[in-house]
């Protein structure tokens, strides 16, 4: 730490630090640089070719292959396993997925954390209380009656079903949200009551208008988690109509029995997958970062 | 509308084919679609679990002998014996046994779609250049004790960077360039390609009948197997796991480190297409009992007993079993059908992708024997798998780890 | 999964808890829980549905045999004494920890590191992003893309090892390493997040302590241990607390991976509930084995909890 | 437009603390009222109770002669600055000048009309399309002040409207509160504030209220009154030490004799003084406090002097502060005197009492009345 | 113990801020120096630089006549009191006393004796056990000087050690500050500060920074001198401005004449001034300001007087302020007067400008020399 001296010489200990940094940025990078690699290479080249560092004849044609571009002829000629997972469906599920998600859990736990950092109302504190408290339960112990509650109401293998649990509250999104609710400053409510609004007025033209940030935050946040989930898409719609792109990943990895991983296929299916992280990552860098450091991760 | 039918398989590669033979069941059958899904192996079962439990399972799907006694004690595949019956189905037509594989205490399950053998593919370049003559690869034995020409055969095939051969004794087992045999995995209870041939040409049995909860792989004539094919890696004429790692077998004999690997039938297209060397099909090894024995698989296509279309539903997998679907399916090359005399048309189409392989035929046409039908498989074959990869690639000793796997085995059988 | 536990928020909140005061609620008394209500009923709805009502199920379920094709079979506590004596069972819990006690004491100290590391070297966002980046990707991904850097045969890392003379490794292949690889990836993914978080909190702490400790004659070592560390408690026990009960629930890495083998090496205990729950269709020993997970983690993070409230942050 | 009025108004939370007691005060038309006090001492709960963002306990609140207690807040005819400014950060000048209006379904040419009229009096018409973020201190204030016109409420309320404000900002925006209100016509003021110099500039008149014990003992009120009356005749200690810096000097003392304009009190150490005040309410012997402001003791052995030991001084440049040797540690007796005038710590001084500025309270602290004619003396030149 | 000296000292951020330029300064042995000035004048730029927290760009810093610029801070015999306070929050109060001696693995016995002393001294000891947080604004304040005094420093620093306590707080520990610095011995004071109560009443000396442009014009020091001198005798415009409050009043106007104790000024408005000063370096008809205090002004017709409309007054009990119209919108003179002394607005006042109390500066804004005597007035009794 230079705290004490903000303009110090070079040091050695410094050096060190900063090759240790570089150190840890380039494990960090390398296996998205082998993916990448792996994706541009052809399949047919795959294997003599897989210790090199660099493509040997880059190609395009495993990103045509996974989006469906050739059909299962073409892809076994190519060295590939013929098989069709379509990533372009994929990619629209984890879109829908995600955005509903996104959407309904942000504005029901908005709602309700608003209800509990401003509104009276008998039973508030217990509520409160057992909300927070869902956050303890480990989701291993959820997930067997959640999936049979999904199959008795006949949602299993929609998105309804997949996005259920989320859509209607989320623990760690109330308790975040009304947080911030907490902070506004009550004066400004205060003043619109003056002024003859009603509460839910407040919350829609006051509150919600001024909490973009931690909205925007929590949004994030829930947004990565769903971009990311695996487990309950997969237990709630493992059939390709529905399959998100974890999912797909997976399903894509496990074609044929006994055979081997169409690597390069998987590997540009991957790419694609990251995408939108690097995107979201490139445009909210900041907030993303400030985000995940607020949550300490879900 | 039409009546909607769902179609699941899991190898992607037979996807086509059936997908003609929708079409064409389509034209015959103006008011039904058939919609053709596939779904990899490694999700396959537990999809269709929750397929039935969620009442959305596929009308009609392929399934695996070893997976559906499960089913049927389940409740979930519907009863065709009555179907068969009126519409005259005649079990003959199809190659012996594989329509009884799917029959229980009177009832019918499945149509058979194809069968499937195992056989060796060598890479005769190799053979060649060691100086063993083609024909010496159709006359191969094996014994557990000291491997027979099957076991010479592989160890002279084997060699370290110096070009020596397994047999030699300055052989350098940690540098070994090509491999003489490889086992592709553990095999789970019914080690199709891995050792079920090896150990049921020894004299071995998986069960005294279909159904029966008396399991054998306690039998030392199964441990004396494993154990001998379990030494391969430690002589370095096997890849070890680590060596091996995700790649299975086939691609290890794909890149040429490998010079003979145990291969099934359906196979044959997808090696055919990828492989650059000479190579051949070849049968099994005979073995003690001086017999050559394959396990004789096949994929028999079900009713879900949830269908809202029965009728529809078995009419379209009677399709799938007539001669009509299935000649689709033998002139794609891909497997054999399950009709008598069509894998002769199979097999020209694979040859003329360069392939030979009637040895399966001549296989399947040899002894064979039918995989493990059982209830409770899916733990089954957990338990046996967890063995049997301890065997083979930890190298324990087979026999008391059999005996414990079989005890539990048959505890699962029995409940 | 449906819900992860987040112990140190829980623990935040009750701190946190403001009294109830709604100064204008005189203003609109009925109005006013007319309107609560209906704000939160959806949230409410929610809980009851896939929270509350799930964990009593689960209860319920345990105590049946059910395969959710036949009727569910009243079974009394068979299921608790079947796990009692089922090895896998136990094997899967000590797999588990196994996990956790390789991953964490890992994933801290590189976390810690870097904190440090770029505390005292950059504030650049794109260092933090790409530090953040493993953490961003899901699960699946990130396993899939080691699984292929690290195949025993064709992978990048053993090619690399071979080139510098080392020994092939057979990672997620191997009996005996692939857990430790399964934790490994998951340090790679994880300690990012981590690093983050410790950065956070580093950067909580008042520059001029440091200057005051300069003053005062403090050497940069001395700084770090008894300024910087003591100061970082908080967000050392909640990254503990955290990162053990998401350990004892790893899952998704072993099931893209290596599916709880080789030899189940990996058979972690969520893995074994799941392929008891939708490979065997055992709902009932899932969820007696659930219940039983459940209630280990509750026990765990209570304890926990008193250690933190005993532990308050002194910069609050 | 509309008087205040509060009759036994009571306030407490919950059961236990209570925070205003007894509170009786009428705000007439075109008033303005400053209400001062420690802090806590419950100056915000009152201006809320009568925004009617509180709720009464007890008592009775008219405003324009009407009962308010159970009216929502919004149907009061009543307008408050808040110390926060409460403006919406989303919304721009002109968004939330309207805002009241537009939620009351206004006539959008008769919101423009008011909103432009209100901008005008204010010179915010520059800046009626900017976020409040974009505005300075005293522009935000201004606004705020906006917000509360164009209701055209009876009252205005202002909550501490200035603290937020750098010195020479607070002294401006002051003076156009102020002139503000003379332009508002008949529209009453109550304005919450904890300075001093704010309290005695802008007042008519001053409620100054009790915080702590004292309340439960002798009600919230201390004094309501003008600035000039705090200042001159405060009715008790409590008041006489609140109003003034730095605080008066207190001497303990016992009454010696009252007459009807002068009392002779012996001082603890002994020294007798006149003062002219009425204490014939008590009996000789009584004790009494004497209190002498710091500006009004003179240095110097001018009328009946004590002499004392320096402790520290304080050269303000145009003052001087000397801080004399009490007897009571801690609590040293404060001479304000002239710039130049310097004594070095550890010398002795005189200061001189004079009569007419001492004040006088009881044991209970209550004030006993000055007999002194505090006339004003005006400067202006007649022209 | 330690003198601190500063020879053209320059610091600048990166290349483009000069915060500091061209700073000569020479604290001696037991001298208390406040330093003030504008916010961000570099007035903790400069204390810290002395510190060794900074470092000075070019110049020389010399410690009891040691060069310290390369030496590390622990090892320039200085202490600093944080405005933060900077204490362990981690660690007691007494771990706090303790930290510096520890690390330095002093005797235990020894640190023990140390920090009971410091702890007596500062009135600690009963919050030895506790940590910081359980501590009130005005004990962690002492803690903070308590870990300086253990260090037993030759120079005490402090970086607006108040500003985080309120006013009747502040008062106090002002004086405890002066106590103890007494009470030091030899060690010399720094001490930053924005408030010119504590500037003018603690320091031995004042350094007064210039902000803005006129560094790079005229280096960061605006004048260093006593706390009446600046009062008294500003060197500039700025200077004069910035102490004193309300602020000095400025008049600009022409110089008619120039003698050597007196000079003749025309204001706009025509008024001819006598002003006490030696302008002889200007020539007449240059222009100039006179200034005069508030304080100084004084109502009524008798010396040199102008006569002006009162736009308003303030009534604060003990003074009267009056604003009359100086002819500048928004710039009125200020008069501060009696407290008995009125003037409604609107009506017209005469305000009177002895020519002894005037300032008189050129048109750069630097003073011309008064020609008055400022004696001090000793009150003291000859004992
Ligand atoms: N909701 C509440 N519940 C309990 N006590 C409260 C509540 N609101 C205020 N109080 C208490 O009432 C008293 C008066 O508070 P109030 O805000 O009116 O004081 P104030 O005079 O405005 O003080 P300040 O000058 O600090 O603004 C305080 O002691 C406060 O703690
Ligand atoms: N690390 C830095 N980099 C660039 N500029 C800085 C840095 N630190 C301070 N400054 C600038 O130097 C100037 C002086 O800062 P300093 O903190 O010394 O002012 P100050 O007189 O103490 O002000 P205040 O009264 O507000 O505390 C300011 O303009 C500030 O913006
Ligand atoms: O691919 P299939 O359909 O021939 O069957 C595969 C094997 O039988 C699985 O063990
Ligand atoms: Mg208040
Ligand atoms: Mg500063």
């Amino acid at each position: 730490m230079d705290h004490a001296s903000p303009n110090p010489p070079p040091g050695l200990g410094r050096l060190l630090a900063w090759a240790a940094l570089a150190a840890m940025l380039v494990l960090t990078v390398a296996p998205l640089l082998v993916m990448l690699k792996t994706a541009v290479e052809h399949p047919q080249a795959l294997y003599a070719h897989a210790a090199d560092w660099w493509p040997s004849e880059p190609t395009g044609v495993n990103f045509v292959r996974v989006a469906g571009g050739l059909d299962a002829e073409q892809s076994l000629a190519l060295g590939g396993s013929g098989a069709e997972v379509n990533f372009v469906r994929a990619l629209l599920n984890s879109l829908l997925f995600t955005a509903l998600v996104v959407i309904l859990q942000t504005t029901n736990s908005a709602m309700a954390a608003y209800a509990f950092a401003r509104l009276e109302f008998p039973g508030r504190r217990l509520i409160f209380g057992a909300f927070i408290g869902s956050m303890m339960l480990p989701g291993v112990v959820l997930f067997i009656p959640n999936f049979i509650l999904i199959r008795d109401l006949g949602w299993l293998g929609t998105m309804a079903g997949m996005v259920a649990p989320f859509a209607l509250m989320s623990g760690f999104s109330i308790f975040f949200l009304r947080q911030f609710f907490l902070s506004v400053p009550r004066d400004l409510e205060e003043a619109a009551l003056l002024d003859g609004a009603s509460h839910f007025y407040i919350f829609r033209r006051i509150v919600l208008p001024l909490s973009t940030t931690p909205l925007a935050t929590i949004a994030m946040l829930t947004g990565i988690g769903a971009w990311n989930e695996f487990f309950w898409p997969f237990v709630v719609s493992p059939g390709e109509d529905m399959q998100v792109l974890p999912v797909a990943l997976q399903a894509f990895k496990s074609q044929t029995p006994q055979g081997q991983i169409d690597w390069s296929g998987l590997m540009a299916a991957s790419t694609i997958t990251v995408l939108p992280t690097l995107l979201l990552l490139m445009v909210f860098g900041r907030r993303v970062v400030e985000s995940v450091q607020f949550s300490g991760g879900r | 509308a039409p009546v909607q039918l769902r179609h699941l398989l899991w190898d992607a590669s037979q996807r086509p084919m059936y997908q003609q033979c929708a079409r064409d069941f389509e034209r015959l059958h103006p008011g039904v679609q058939v919609r053709v899904q596939q779904q990899g192996w490694d999700d396959y079962w537990s999809s269709l679990s929750t397929g039935f439990i969620a009442n959305t399972a596929p009308d009609v799907f392929a399934n695996h002998l070893s997976k559906f006694p499960e089913q049927v004690d389940n409740g979930v595949l519907l009863d065709i014996a009555p179907l068969a019956q009126r519409d005259r189905v005649d079990p003959a037509a199809y190659l012996p046994g594989l329509y009884d594989n799917w029959s229980r205490q009177g009832r019918q399950y499945a149509l058979p779609a194809d069968w499937d053998t195992v056989a060796l593919l060598v890479n005769l370049d190799m053979t060649r250049r060691a100086g063993i003559a083609d024909e010496a690869l159709q006359r191969l034995d094996w014994n557990p004790r000291d491997g027979g020409s099957f076991g010479r055969l592989i160890a002279r095939l084997t060699r370290d960077e110096a070009d020596r051969d397994a047999l030699d004794p300055a052989f350098d087992k940690r540098r070994v360039k090509v491999f003489g045999y490889q086992t592709p995995a553990a095999g789970g209870m019914m080690g199709q390609t891995e050792w079920s041939h090896f150990a049921v040409s020894n004299g071995w049995r998986f069960q005294d009948a279909p159904w029966s909860q008396v399991l054998h792989y306690d039998d030392p004539r199964l441990a004396e197997t494993l154990d001998w094919l379990a030494a391969l890696p430690r002589r370095g004429v096997s890849a070890t796991p680590q060596q091996l790692g995700r790649l299975g077998a086939e691609t290890l004999f794909t890149m040429g480190r490998v010079a003979v690997v145990p291969i099934g039938a359906w196979m044959t297209g997808q090696m055919a297409r990828q492989l650059k060397f000479p190579h051949a099909w070849v049968p099994l090894p005979v073995g003690p009992g001086g017999q050559r024995t394959s396990m004789m698989g096949g994929i028999g296509h079900v009713i879900w007993k949830g269908t809202r279309h029965p009728e529809q539903a078995w009419q379209w997998v009677r399709y799938l079993g007539s001669p009509a679907c299935q000649q689709v399916v033998a002139q794609a090359g891909v497997v054999y059908p399950a009709i008598r005399g069509l894998a002769e048309v199979a097999l020209q189409a694979q040859s003329r992708l360069g392939a030979d392989a009637r040895v399966f035929l001549a296989t399947a046409q040899g002894k064979t024997f039918a995989p493990p039908i059982v209830a409770n498989a899916a733990e089954i074959n957990e338990v046996l798998d967890s063995a049997m990869q301890r065997i083979l690639f930890s190298g324990e000793p087979a026999g008391p780890l059999l005996r414990e796997a079989n005890r539990q085995a048959r505890a699962l059988a029995a409940r | 999964m449906i819900a992860e536990v987040n112990a140190n928020n829980i623990s935040a909140m009750t701190d946190h808890e403001a009294p109830a005061q709604a100064a204008w609620r005189t203003a609109l008394p009925g109005r006013e829980a007319w309107t609560a209500w209906a704000m939160i009923a959806p949230a409410l709805l929610g809980f009851v549905l896939f929270y509350a009502l799930p964990a009593l199920r689960a209860v319920e379920i345990s105590f049946t045999d059910w395969n959710l094709l036949r009727p569910p079979r009243d079974v009394g506590w068979a299921n608790y004494q079947r796990l009692w004596h089922d090895e896998r069972f136990w094997q899967g819990m000590k797999l588990s920890l196994g996990y956790a006690l390789m991953n964490i004491p890992l994933q801290t100290m590189l976390g810690l590191g870097l904190a440090v590391a770029m505390d005292r070297l950059t504030r650049s966002l794109f260092v933090k992003s790409v530090v953040l980046l493993p953490y961003l990707l899901s699960n699946v991904l990130v396993a899939l893309v080691w699984l292929w850097m690290l195949d025993p045969a064709l992978g990048a890392v053993n090619a690399l090892i071979e080139q510098l003379g080392g020994e092939r490794q057979p990672f997620f292949s191997g009996a005996d390493q692939a857990l430790a690889t399964v934790a490994a990836v998951n340090v790679w993914r994880h300690m990012g997040l981590v690093a983050m978080l410790f950065l956070a909190g580093l950067q909580n702490i008042p520059r001029t302590l440091y200057e005051a400790a300069a003053m005062e004659g403090a050497s940069e070592w001395q700084m770090f241990r008894r300024i910087t560390l003591p100061l970082l408690r908080p967000v050392m026990v909640f990254v503990l607390v955290t990162s053990v009960t998401g350990s004892l629930q790893i899952f998704d890495t072993v099931a893209v991976t290596t599916k709880g083998g080789p030899q189940d090496a990996t058979r972690v205990i969520v893995h074994y509930i799941v392929q008891n729950a939708f490979g065997f269709l055992k709902m009932g020993y899932a969820s007696a084995m659930s219940m039983v997970l459940c209630a280990v983690m509750l026990l765990y993070t209570v304890l926990q909890m008193r250690l933190m409230r005993a532990d308050q942050n002194d910069l609050a | 437009m509309a008087s205040v009025e509060l009759q036994s108004a009571h306030k407490s939370y919950g059961n236990a603390v209570t925070v205003l007691r007894d509170v009786n005060l009428a705000v007439a038309d075109g008033e303005f009222c400053v209400f001062v006090g420690p802090s806590g001492c419950g100056k915000s709960t009152l201006l809320r109770s009568i925004a009617g963002l509180e709720r009464l306990s007890s008592g009775r609140l008219l405003i324009g002669g009407r009962e308010m207690n159970d009216v929502a807040p919004a149907r009061r005819g009543v307008a408050m600055v808040f110390q926060s400014y409460a403006l919406f950060p989303h919304l721009t000048v002109y968004e939330n000048l309207a805002f009241g209006l537009t939620l009351a379904k206004v006539d959008k040419a008769v919101i423009d009309a008011k909103v432009q009229e209100a901008a005008r009096v204010l010179q915010l018409q520059p800046y009626l399309d900017r976020k409040p973020k974009a505005l300075s201190g005293g522009q935000r204030q201004r606004v705020a002040i906006g917000r509360a016109i164009v209701r055209e409420p009876g009252v205005f309320l202002f909550d501490e409207p200035l603290s937020n404000l750098d010195a020479a900002l607070r002294a401006q925006t002051r003076f156009e509160i102020a002139r503000l209100h003379r332009s508002f016509g008949q529209a009453s003021t109550i304005y919450v504030t904890h300075d001093q110099v704010e309290a005695m500039t802008l007042a008519d008149r001053i409620l100054l209220l009790h915080a702590g014990e004292a309340v439960a003992r002798h009600g919230s009120v201390a004094q309501f009154g003008t600035p000039l009356q705090l200042y001159h005749h405060p009715r008790s200690v409590f008041v006489a030490g609140f109003i003034g810096s730095p605080k008066m000097n207190f001497l303990p003392g016992t009454l010696l004799s009252a007459g009807p304009a002068e009392a002779r009190v012996r001082l603890r150490c002994g020294t007798e003084l006149t003062v002219a005040a009425d204490a014939q309410r008590l009996t000789p012997g009584a004790e009494v406090q004497v209190g002498i402001r710091p500006e009004h003791a003179e240095a110097g052995a001018g009328t009946q002097h004590l002499v004392r030991e320096v402790l520290w001084q304080e050269r303000l440049g145009d003052s001087t502060c000397l801080y004399l040797d009490s007897g009571t540690p801690g609590l040293p007796w404060v001479l304000r005197v002239d710039g130049r005038a310097c004594a070095e710590p550890g010398q002795r001084v005189a200061m001189s009492l004079p009569a007419s500025h001492l004040h006088l309270f009881d044991a209970d602290g209550w004030a006993l009345e000055r007999r002194v004619d505090i006339a004003d003396q005006s400067l202006a030149l007649t022209a």
